[in-house]
């Protein structure tokens, strides 16, 4: 029966996870992408530490307490330093309409689940329900990455699809080993820092972080 | 033995010295100088190794496995065959080298003398290395290196325009036929690392028909490109123009022969007998070009050029020699396919000699007149004698004319081409007499060409005040023309000793053939398959001196005074060289009678005065023969390229979200191909 | 020893008896044409005078303007040594076959067509470039030609050809041997110049073909190039004469069999001139741009002759 | 401690360039002091590797570096780009403004680059090999926009965003292996290395391990610059500096073929190698399709160079998709195509320092302009195009053979005809930029310094392979081939 809520808390934690995506699809403003990353992040670090403690690995904890800290806390921040500074308030229209990305958010958790089914079959882990979830994350945050115009909203998406994957780890592996997470945490860190710096670098070239303006390279 | 590879390795050492030597040389007259000594030793040694071959009938074999080992090392193995190509490379390599010194002189302010001494001699490097190779991957390096360095040479004068085209169109068609030959040799290569040539020969006989089949294909396309069949001689008459003279000697002479080796080598040597359609394609694909080949010449202005197609046509000469060998070979009339085979041989020899003369002698002309176009020359003889004599005997010879050796080898080719209508089936002895009337018609053709050619360049008046002042080159282009000029009439007058030599090499080919027809009636008379019919140049020569010195003896008795006065012009009071007939006009009759196949494109204009139309001021006629073959098949292609490119470029649309879709179209690709792949 | 000695004679019979068949087409012609016409040796008057003028050479023409007359004279008697008229030439004396003859003819005609050029009159390069036109297009039928006789007598050399057609009678009435001849007759007419193709007797400037490219010429070099001219055409009709119809040949030395050959090349000659004679009053000279449709009758008739050649066999 | 020869040079020398706070010119001298002290460290590594079989750091199964044959190849690969880099790398930016900061900024990330290559080569970990892809993404990105400029910048964008994406689902693939892994053989310690990987594989799950490696084609082909993914590739190689470019086009892309390579390893153990070569042939065909025809109407030549090695890439993942003699074949051209393409682009880089454009249509008479630096870059673009003295005949000849002996006609044939395009339109620029006369405002003739002779000694270099392919080398070849075919 332990297992039985065990898996059950993963499966919330993971369908959260893949709620706050939707959330980017669904609304407009930066200030409400940033809050729904921050919610994602803390989600993860909670499913971290369920794993952890019902998998009895002492280690996911401090791997939960550093996603806390670097995701939870200190990307956020950063993120909301940089919408305040570019005052980008609202969301260009995006390439495909609200409903119409909903639906297809919808269709990519579809195929995830169809994906995921071999899965089922080979693993009788307690959180293999999180599997699909997290493969749904994947794709949700790839067509954010893919259909969203401001550069800020694509980090917010790319970020998405690290949190995916980190999901994946857990939920899959109950975490990789823990010198491959420094590693990972490390390269997560050094990618977000590299692009909020080339963000800045479009705000200053092109003063203004549509990446629309960018299309000079060309054939 | 230890003379053959001896004598190869002073070939290499001296192309290779030569080619470092000039490219590092301090001054461009000792770049000249090092170029031109290079390639002598080269040559001198190409000769004493093929000269031993051929005398000794003892292969030269020499062994390099540790090179490139992984694509079977580098395997020399030079045979009659492989020396008698080697023979005429050598040949015409030495003396276009002695050609060059004095006519890249002009070249030293302008371009890079160093550069050219380098392709030069690594040029000579790759054609002498191709009839010597012996396995897979040293044909393909000599091939392509030899293609390479020849690009470079073509692109000496880079200055014009047109020469940049022609550079890669030249290069582009190479290496066409290069990608071609990759895959033939492999379908050829049984285990795919067994790539000598013996191994080649051995696994020929075990393919499956369809197998030879496409290994014939692939050879005659392939070999075919670079040997300048009509369709895919487009390179030929852009090429050869844009070379130096004895760069353009060189390869006409010489380089295309490669083609007829490399055709010779796979279909003969290591295919063998197969079907008869083989030798109707080969005759088909000969007729084409000759005709093709001579018609282009006819309408062409430029001299060059007009070189440049003759060769295609004299390609078509040959290539109706090896078509009537293969016909008579597939039907197992061994002793004809033999001679249709020699025949061959002969006319590539005959035709490498005065082929080298008339672009030599060009040379000579756009050295002094510095035009190309027959349009502004003219009068030419009275400036340069010799230069005129050689290039009418190269002419004569190219036109077939009896004592001289062009005539020997196309009788031989007309008398193998007759000897085919004793195939058993009547309905494919009906081919070879029809080819025959293709080669009349070429034959005559050419004779009008050449008539055009040295007529309208070097007689009557000069056209232009280049041509009024040209005077004779260095003695020593001269010289080098009166050897190739002399090897016209020996080749000419010798023409059965070296007939029942090639026998010999053409033998070496199939060994299973029996002895030749026995062409040692005399070693004057050139006897056709089994004795049927017999001419002999020799005694034609001497019967047509000894008649016109008894004439001139004659006439000298008598006394003739001559009278020196102006040409009859109906009373016209002074004759200019604009009365004279051009070289368009001389060719308008034949344009017209042949228009259906030029399809020339012709536009009048006349501009008539303001006040009233009935006077004109001035009418233009031009008319021009655009070579229809590019328009039907090369031009669709390179619009399709181009149509692509523009599909393609437009995928890199410059938006990152348009790049985005891409990967993760990518991405959901291979997800369902991995799922549904069980 | 008495047959080479026989073939020289041969020649010089042929070489002299050239300018008498000239005059005699030219008599008969005036005759058809209701004049007296001068007498058929009138043009050894001609070559006399010639010979004893003086010879008017043009300042732009080179040595080729000189040589040439030599060139066309020799290839003509040249040829006459080869061709078959009283007896066949045979052994090792026989220099060349039927290709070699033709490419010996086209020699003449290449420095003719130079020595056109070399004068560098607008009637020279005119004459000398339909000259070539006409010979590159009358190349195929000869050769076609040749080569139906050549299949039946199995080889190219005339001497085979003639011992052929003597032995099979019956041959010589064959599809093939017809319609040879009547293409090898057009090519007659064509190569020296005669009616339909070119008119011998007019100094026409736009219609003249041979006479415009020895318009140049005068004195000694013009009786050359004229009995050339005269010697290639009966080259030409005894060609056609003795190789379809090949009876009264001598067969052996014997001084009848020479006489009989002699008579019966005379008698050849004569039916052919009048023949020539008949056409030549009878049609008119053909626009240049008709003559390639004559010229390609001929190689169809060729082309029919070498099918139905071979396919019989 | 060869290991930490070869890896500790460029680490050092990016420290050093980070600490030197006014940056002084020696950090460059010792940058190239520390290049070629590695390149002298793989050259001893594959020495040992050939004649002493793999080398380990630690002896058990946990160790984390291991050089293995095909590890060593690359190692060398990277660093003799790295040395011809650093080479010709000494006067870097533009020369007027701030040139000091720049040219530190350079160094730091140059070297951290190369640390990173060279880390991810020789790691055994599978995932830590992840985390040193990602890194070189991350240093080179920082790279791209050294001229700050609005190409560079939206460049460096593209390149750090598409990369990043793809890389991330390689690491998706890289978990989804282990969650394999860990079903079937539970928490092994060590677990995530090569060997314990391809000691396990045939007990894991084949349609796991078919959905995993879908993911790891797509994430490393991306940084593999194979169509579709190749969109980074261009604007990146054409707006960086010409060392970083020389080092990404000619060893950046093996380094995640290496990759590739050796999931492809692992996975045709389980799964029948079919559905592998597929998939690798498909994406060849279409980068080298994509390539050829990018090629035919191109009007900068930084980025005719780019394209010429999305074209290459196609080649070699074709090469791998064809059996023993088809890797052969695909890991000669590797190291050809970094000899090459590494030579090309620094020539294009000297070109552009003189010429001031990357338009062809500009650069005109560089054979009267730059006589040596032309003459080089004929022969860059030469060999380049496969033509036979060079090494890339060598190993096109070798790939052709694979595809006609393993009995693909027809895939033989398709590379040959987009072989012949891209000959065409190489040719046909290469002509256009080598003849004609000098533009005006250029200076004319140039003086052979010995930088230009680092570049001749990689023209001996490229001969060498194309000609004579010393016995060493086919040896380190043959082995890394029996590590990667199973």
């Amino acid at each position: 029966m332990v297992n039985g809520t065990f898996s059950q808390l993963v499966t919330l934690g993971s369908s959260g996870m893949l709620l706050t995506a939707l959330i980017v699809l669904w609304r407009k403003g930066v200030p409400a992408y940033i809050t729904a990353y921050k919610w994602q992040a803390w989600l993860l670090a909670a499913i971290t530490a369920t794993v952890g403690y019902y998998g009895r690995d002492p280690q996911l904890y401090w791997v939960a307490a550093g996603l806390l800290a670097l995701k939870g806390v200190a990307i956020p921040a950063l993120l909301r330093t940089m919408q305040r500074r570019f005052g980008a308030q609202r969301e260009a229209t995006p390439y495909v309409n609200t409903e119409v990305s909903l639906v297809i958010a919808s269709v990519l958790v579809l195929f995830a689940y169809v994906l995921a089914r071999p899965w089922m079959t080979v693993t009788h882990l307690p959180t293999r329900q999180g599997l699909p979830l997290a493969m749904g994350l994947l794709f949700v945050s790839l067509f954010i990455v893919v259909s969203r115009k401001k550069a800020i909203t694509q980090v917010i998406g790319f970020l998405m699809l690290e949190n995916a994957i980190a999901l994946l780890a857990v939920v899959g592996t109950y975490g990789v080993p823990l010198l491959v997470e420094f590693g990972v945490f490390l390269d997560a860190l050094m990618g977000f820092l590299v692009m909020q710096i080339f963000v800045y670098h479009i705000h200053e070239t092109f003063d203004s972080i549509d990446v629309e303006e960018l299309t000079r390279l060309r054939h | 033995m230890a003379f053959g590879s001896s004598a190869l390795i002073v070939m290499v050492v001296g192309y290779t010295g030569g080619a470092c030597l000039s490219l590092l040389a301090p001054s461009e007259r000792l770049a000249r100088a090092f170029t031109a000594l290079g390639a002598v030793a080269g040559c001198v040694g190409g000769l004493a190794a093929a000269a031993g071959v051929l005398a000794t009938r003892v292969p030269v074999e020499a062994m390099l496995p540790s090179l490139v080992s992984a694509a079977g090392g580098i395997v020399i193995r030079l045979d009659m065959l492989g020396a008698f190509f080697l023979v005429l490379i050598a040949a015409v390599g030495l003396l276009a080298a002695i050609y060059g010194i004095t006519y890249t002189a002009e070249y030293e302010g302008r371009h890079s003398l160093r550069l050219f001494g380098l392709m030069f001699n690594g040029f000579l490097l790759g054609m002498t290395l191709v009839p010597c190779a012996a396995n897979v991957f040293t044909f393909l390096l000599a091939w392509e290196l030899m293609a390479v360095t020849s690009y470079f040479l073509v692109m000496t004068e880079s200055e014009h325009l047109e020469t940049r085209h022609a550079g890669l169109w030249y290069a582009v068609m190479t290496h066409f036929g290069f990608l071609l030959l990759l895959p033939m040799f492999l379908m050829m290569a049984p285990g795919g690392d067994a790539t000598t040539f013996a191994d080649l020969r051995a696994g020929a006989a075990l393919m499956p028909a369809e197998t030879r089949s496409g290994v014939f294909l692939l050879a005659l396309v392939a070999f075919g490109s670079k040997a300048g069949i009509v369709p895919l001689h487009v390179w030929l008459p852009r090429a050869h123009p844009a070379a130096p003279s004895h760069i353009s000697a060189l390869m006409s002479g010489v380089m295309i022969k490669l083609g007829v080796y490399g055709l010779l080598r796979v279909v003969v040597d290591f295919l063998g007998t197969g079907p008869a359609w083989w030798g109707g394609l080969v005759l088909a694909a000969g007729s084409l070009s000759a005709l093709g080949g001579v018609l282009y010449a006819l309408t062409e202005n430029d001299l060059k050029r007009l070189l440049a197609y003759s060769s295609v046509e004299n390609i078509g000469v040959i290539l109706l020699g090896i078509g009537a060998g293969l016909v008579l070979q597939s039907y197992g009339l061994r002793a004809l396919a033999l001679v249709g085979f020699g025949a061959a041989l002969l006319h590539t020899l005959n035709h490498a000699c005065f082929k080298a003369l008339l672009f030599l002698a060009t040379g000579n002309v756009l050295h002094e007149a510095h035009t190309r176009n027959m349009e502004q020359m003219g009068g030419l003889i009275k400036g340069m004698p010799q230069t005129a004599i050689l290039f009418l005997i190269g002419s004569a010879a190219a036109a077939a004319l009896p004592p001289l050796n062009g005539f020997a080898s196309e009788w031989m080719v007309f008398q193998a081409l007759l000897s085919g209508a004793q195939i058993p089936q009547p309905e494919v002895a009906i081919g070879t007499p029809l080819a025959i009337g293709v080669l009349a018609l070429t034959s005559g053709l050419a004779a009008v060409c050449f008539v055009k050619a040295f007529g309208i360049s070097f007689l009557a008046m000069p056209r232009s005040d280049n041509a009024a002042h040209a005077r004779e080159a260095h003695w020593s282009s001269r010289a080098v023309m009166g050897v190739f000029a002399a090897g016209c009439v020996v080749l000419g007058l010798m023409a059965p000793h070296t007939l029942s030599g090639i026998y010999r090499i053409v033998e070496s080919l199939s060994p299973r053939t029996p002895p030749a027809p026995s062409a040692a009636v005399g070693s004057v008379w050139l006897v056709a398959p089994n004795g049927i019919a017999q001419v002999s140049p020799l005694l034609i020569a001497c019967f047509l001196t000894s008649v016109i010195v008894v004439l001139v003896a004659v006439l000298r008795v008598r006394g003739v005074e001559l009278r020196h006065a102006d040409t009859w012009g109906c009373g016209r009071i002074q004759q200019t060289a604009r009365m004279e007939y051009t070289s368009s006009a001389f060719a308008e009759p034949l344009r017209r009678v042949f228009s259906e196949l030029y399809r020339p494109t012709e536009d009048l204009s006349i501009s008539v005065h303001p006040e009233s139309r009935y006077f004109v001021r001035s009418i233009t006629y031009t008319s021009q023969v655009v070579p229809w073959i590019e328009r039907a098949f090369y031009d669709p292609v390179a619009r399709g390229m181009f149509a692509c490119a523009t599909q393609v470029r437009r995928l890199q649309g410059g938006s990152v979200h348009l790049y985005l879709l891409y990967l993760a179209g990518a991405l959901m690709v291979a997800l369902a191909s991995a799922w549904w792949f069980k | 020893m008495s047959r080479y000695l026989a073939i020289a004679l041969q020649t010089l019979v042929a070489v002299a008896l050239a300018p008498a068949l000239v005059g005699f087409i030219r008599w008969l012609k005036a005759r058809l044409q209701g004049r007296r016409g001068a007498p058929p040796w009138q043009p050894y008057f001609e070559i006399r005078k010639l010979f004893g003028k003086e010879a008017v050479v043009s300042h732009t023409a080179s040595w080729i303007f000189n040589v040439t007359p030599f060139v066309v004279f020799g290839t003509s008697v040249l040829v006459a040594s080869l061709v078959p008229l009283i007896i066949a030439p045979s052994g090792p004396f026989l220099v060349g076959d039927l290709f070699a003859t033709v490419y010996l003819l086209l020699l003449g005609t290449f420095f003719l067509a130079l020595a056109g050029l070399d004068t560098g009159s607008p009637f020279g390069g005119m004459g000398a470039s339909r000259e070539m036109t006409v010979v590159a297009l009358t190349e195929p039928t000869v050769a076609l030609s040749i080569v139906a006789l050549a299949l039946n007598a199995g080889s190219t050399s005339f001497s085979q050809i003639v011992a052929r057609t003597l032995a099979e009678p019956r041959a010589a009435l064959g599809p093939g041997h017809v319609l040879a001849f009547a293409a090898l007759f057009i090519v007659t007419l064509a190569e020296t110049g005669r009616l339909p193709v070119d008119n011998p007797s007019t100094h026409l400037e736009l219609t003249m073909i041979h006479e415009a490219m020895i318009l140049e010429y005068s004195g000694p070099y013009l009786a050359l190039i004229e009995w050339g001219a005269a010697l290639k055409l009966l080259v030409f009709l005894s060609l056609a004469a003795n190789l379809f119809v090949p009876w009264g040949i001598a067969s052996s030395l014997s001084p009848v069999a020479l006489t009989i050959g002699f008579v019966s090349l005379i008698a050849k000659l004569g039916v052919l001139a009048v023949v020539i004679a008949v056409l030549e009053t009878r049609v008119a000279k053909l626009r240049l741009f008709r003559v390639p449709e004559l010229l390609s009758a001929s190689f169809v008739l060729a082309a029919l002759a070498v099918m139905s050649t071979v396919l019989a066999r | 401690m060869i290991l930490s020869v070869l890896l500790m040079p460029p680490l050092l020398a990016s420290c050093l360039a980070i600490l030197v706070r006014p940056y002084k010119r020696f950090v460059g001298w010792v940058s190239l002091i520390g290049a070629s002290l590695s390149f002298a460290a793989s050259i001893a590594l594959c020495a040992t590797v050939v004649t002493a079989g793999p080398l380990q750091d630690a002896a058990s199964a946990t160790a984390l570096w291991r050089v293995d044959a095909l590890s060593s190849l690359l190692a060398l690969c990277i660093a003799f780009v790295a040395l011809l880099a650093a080479i010709l790398g000494q006067r870097v930016g533009r020369p007027d403004r701030e040139e000091l900061s720049q040219t530190r900024h350079f160094r730091i990330f140059t070297n951290a680059f190369v640390f990173t290559m060279l880390a991810a080569v020789t790691i055994q970990n599978v995932a830590l090999m992840w985390v040193a892809i990602e890194a070189t993404t991350i240093t080179s990105a920082m790279v791209i926009p050294l001229t700050r400029t609005k190409a560079s910048v939206e460049a460096s964008w593209k390149y750090i965003l598409i990369c990043s994406v793809g890389i991330a689902l390689a690491f998706a693939g890289t978990v989804l292996a282990y969650f394999d892994f860990v079903t079937t053989a539970g928490e092994v310690p060590g677990s995530l290395n090569w060997t314990v990987l391809r000691a396990t594989a045939p007990s894991l799950h084949p349609q796991l391990l078919q959905l995993a490696f879908a993911f790891i084609l797509i994430g490393y082909g991306t940084k593999a610059g194979m169509a579709p993914m190749h969109t980074w590739l261009p604007d990146a190689h054409s707006e960086a500096p010409s060392p970083i470019s020389a080092m990404m086009s000619g060893v950046l892309l093996a380094v995640a073929m290496y990759a590739i390579a050796r999931w492809k390893a692992v996975v045709d153990v389980s799964v029948s190698p079919w559905f592998t070569n597929s998939l690798l042939t498909a994406f060849g065909l279409l980068s080298l399709t994509i390539g050829a025809f990018s090629l035919v109407i191109q009007h900068h030549y930084k980025r005719m160079l780019a394209y010429s090695s999305v074209e290459h890439m196609g080649l070699v993942s074709i090469g791998l998709a064809l059996g023993p003699l088809g890797t052969f074949a695909a890991l000669l051209h590797v190291v050809n195509h970094a000899v090459a393409k590494s030579m090309s682009f620094l020539l294009a880089g000297r070109i552009l320092h003189r010429y001031e454009t990357t338009e062809i249509a500009k650069v005109t008479g560089l054979l009267r302009v730059m006589p040596w630096t032309g003459s080089l870059f004929a022969v860059g673009i030469l060999a380049l195009v496969g033509l036979p003295p060079f090494g890339l005949f060598v190993s096109e000849f070798l790939l052709v053979r694979a595809a006609v002996v393993s009995g693909r006609f027809w895939v033989a044939g398709v590379v040959l005809v987009l072989l012949l395009i891209v000959f065409a339109s190489l040719i046909d620029h290469l002509n256009g930029m080598l003849y004609g006369e000098a533009p005006a405002g250029v200076a004319v003739g140039e003086r052979c310094n010995w930088s230009l002779a680092a570049l001749a000694l990689s023209v001996g270099v490229l001969v060498v392979l194309g000609v004579t392919l010393p016995r060493p080398i086919s040896a380190l070849i043959t082995q890394s081939v029996r590590g990667v075919i199973p």
